[in-house]
């Protein structure tokens, strides 16, 4: 971990491409891991749009390819990160955790979310915006 | 108030490197990564000029890792053009007052 | 660090082809309710976003347009638009939907103002947070 | 149904993007609509990259929003269509059918395929090019 | 042997109607359909002297539904596009020998 | 109707910012197995996926350039390369990996070959499929 003098930033990131089809989840992933390596904090991580099919624990990608998903729950187990994922965004998609899957009727063992992602409000970016010193914005 | 503006796009088949230039402010420093990274180049492209034409007042950077995966020699980049790596990109971060993307 | 921001929500994709002016437009809701100082720029594409008679019974899939005019009441009274991405697409402000604001002698003005691309530069440098979709 | 004077066309229809980010499952939808009100035959639809995001049963879309999963599912029930997703592309995505999730250990009940669809190879694709009299590819 | 072009981005922003163009040969037909239908707008706008240009030689058509989402009337279109419904878009599909998207 | 036809695979977009460019080639892997007429065309953006010395470690992610001077095995042999998309970014021949497939003599040659847009045109309109990715 590099000395920041004392110079520690507060980031928010925001995610708003899936995994493996755009370069975006890969790219945030990247910078949130250097900053944390920096000593700097991340206030969160917020997943919207096609950002929520990163929380996916159905995925099974080839043997000699990163695992997005994995990578994401791993840094966040790791550095206590909050990962939000959008609640109207992921209904959207087909995102949800065991609350939602219930709520939808969707039958038992039917919630997707990976390990580390919450589903929340979009009230959740917006905070981040203002607690946050930068937000950076990866998406398509 | 200065800002970090984020490029992502060739500028090849997309107009969000032009308007991020057009839009950049005295100060300000503009970061191609993902695709952008296609137009720093050198050479006698319309991307090159451009960057050429923003440097006096906007500094150009671009990811030094999405430059390799592009077969993108670090010698072969514009003039002026300063080549970061993602800590890099973490600092020009942290050195501007905010990050605006141009997706 | 004060609980109060300049946030700025930059349109830069036309409408209905990507979801992404729809669900910018969901965040706008709900982050009026956070008490900021809260505009829109509506540059390149994005001004496509405000074009009036917009009728997507045809392509079967919901219209967000009116949502736009509905801005006013969420306190949402700053839209600016660059004129030079309107003239390049060959639009003009009459071409854009009407979206107004009661004022504080409760007349209803335009919440959408023209601004040419220096004006908009210096719109977005004096930000505190930039939301691009 | 319009005549078409026997000049019935076979079509294969390729959907390379996931619902409501992208127009392109819409736009594929009404198009293989169209061609069968017409009285053509669909030889294939098949779901491609983020495409197989449209076969998740697992999204729950407003009640004002079309739901474009069901939509597919009700044409191809209507049709009998032979609607394919990729098993690669599913993979990467997290699309699963009852086989699939068992195979990777995914849980009971963690299968998300929608009723309609099916995960097969993208030989079914180069055989939809082949056996089709005009192949139409919706991306972005 | 005939082809159907189809275009799905604007021209305003990417470069696929140019490159459709570009690549047409006499006889083709091209269908601007999704956000394409933008460049459709009768103007002095670079897309429309694009369409003008290429003209005598392609069809060009545009997709009547997302002319309507977009908030272009029927007759604000450049002259000579000729306006479909999906089932114009089959029967051109139909009509030609092959279809080629520029994604 | 024969059940051999002439595919074209059309590659428009950059390699590592989007999969389209590694999932095309995936297809035409498995393509390769039915015995068609196939060609790649590489044009606009496209161009850039054939570029020589692409290393992705820094990225995280899987180097699937290799897999292009592989096609010769899989008998695919007919890449065409847009002079003119190579000019506009700057690349010329030199820039691109080397494509080579053996010939009837047991030769090595190569399997790129440059062609100007109007001949790319009449190489797009004598085929029977196209896809784009």
């Amino acid at each position: 971990m590099e000395d920041l003098g004392g110079l520690v930033v507060k980031f928010a990131v925001v995610v708003n491409e899936g995994p493996y089809t755009h370069q975006a989840s890969d790219t945030a992933y990247q910078f949130t891991k250097s900053a944390l390596d920096k000593g700097h904090e991340i206030f969160r991580v917020f997943f919207y749009h096609d950002g929520v099919n990163n929380a996916t624990r159905l995925t099974v990608p080839p043997q000699d390819e990163r695992n997005v998903q994995k990578n994401w729950s791993e840094l966040a187990e790791k550095h206590s990160l909050d990962m939000v994922v959008c609640i109207a965004a992921a209904q959207r998609r087909g995102i949800l955790d065991a609350d939602e899957a219930k709520r939808h009727g969707k039958g038992d063992g039917s919630a997707n979310i990976a390990p580390g992602f919450r589903i929340s409000g979009l009230g959740q970016l917006i905070e981040a915006g203002i607690q946050a010193d930068r937000l950076v914005v990866f998406g398509d | 108030m200065s800002t970090l503006h984020t490029v992502n796009k060739s500028p090849f088949e997309r107009g969000s490197l032009a308007s991020a230039l057009a839009h950049a402010l005295p100060g300000d420093a503009v970061l191609l990564i993902e695709d952008a990274v296609v137009g720093v180049r050198a050479g006698e492209t319309a991307a090159a000029q451009a960057l050429k034409a923003a440097m006096p007042g906007c500094a150009i950077h671009v990811l030094g890792p999405d430059l390799a995966a592009r077969g993108i020699a670090a010698d072969g980049v514009v003039d002026g053009v300063t080549i970061v790596d993602y800590g890099g990109f973490v600092d020009l971060a942290a050195a501007h007052d905010k990050v605006q993307a141009w997706l | 660090m004060s609980d109060s921001k300049r946030f700025l929500y930059v349109n830069r994709k036309a409408p209905h082809g990507t979801v992404y002016a729809l669900e910018s437009l969901e965040v706008v809701l709900i982050g009026a309710a956070f008490e900021q100082d809260v505009s829109l720029a509506f540059l390149d594409d994005g001004v496509f976003q405000l074009v009036k008679r917009q009728v997507t019974t045809g392509i079967g899939v919901k219209n967000f347009a009116p949502t736009y005019r509905a801005l006013g009441d969420y306190d949402v009274k700053k839209l600016f638009v660059e004129r030079e991405s309107l003239e390049e697409r060959g639009l003009t402000e009459d071409d854009l939907m009407e979206v107004t604001h009661e004022n504080d002698d409760e007349e209803d003005v335009s919440s959408i103002e023209i601004v040419d691309r220096a004006r908009m530069a210096e719109i977005m440098a004096a930000q505190d947070v930039v939301l691009s979709f």
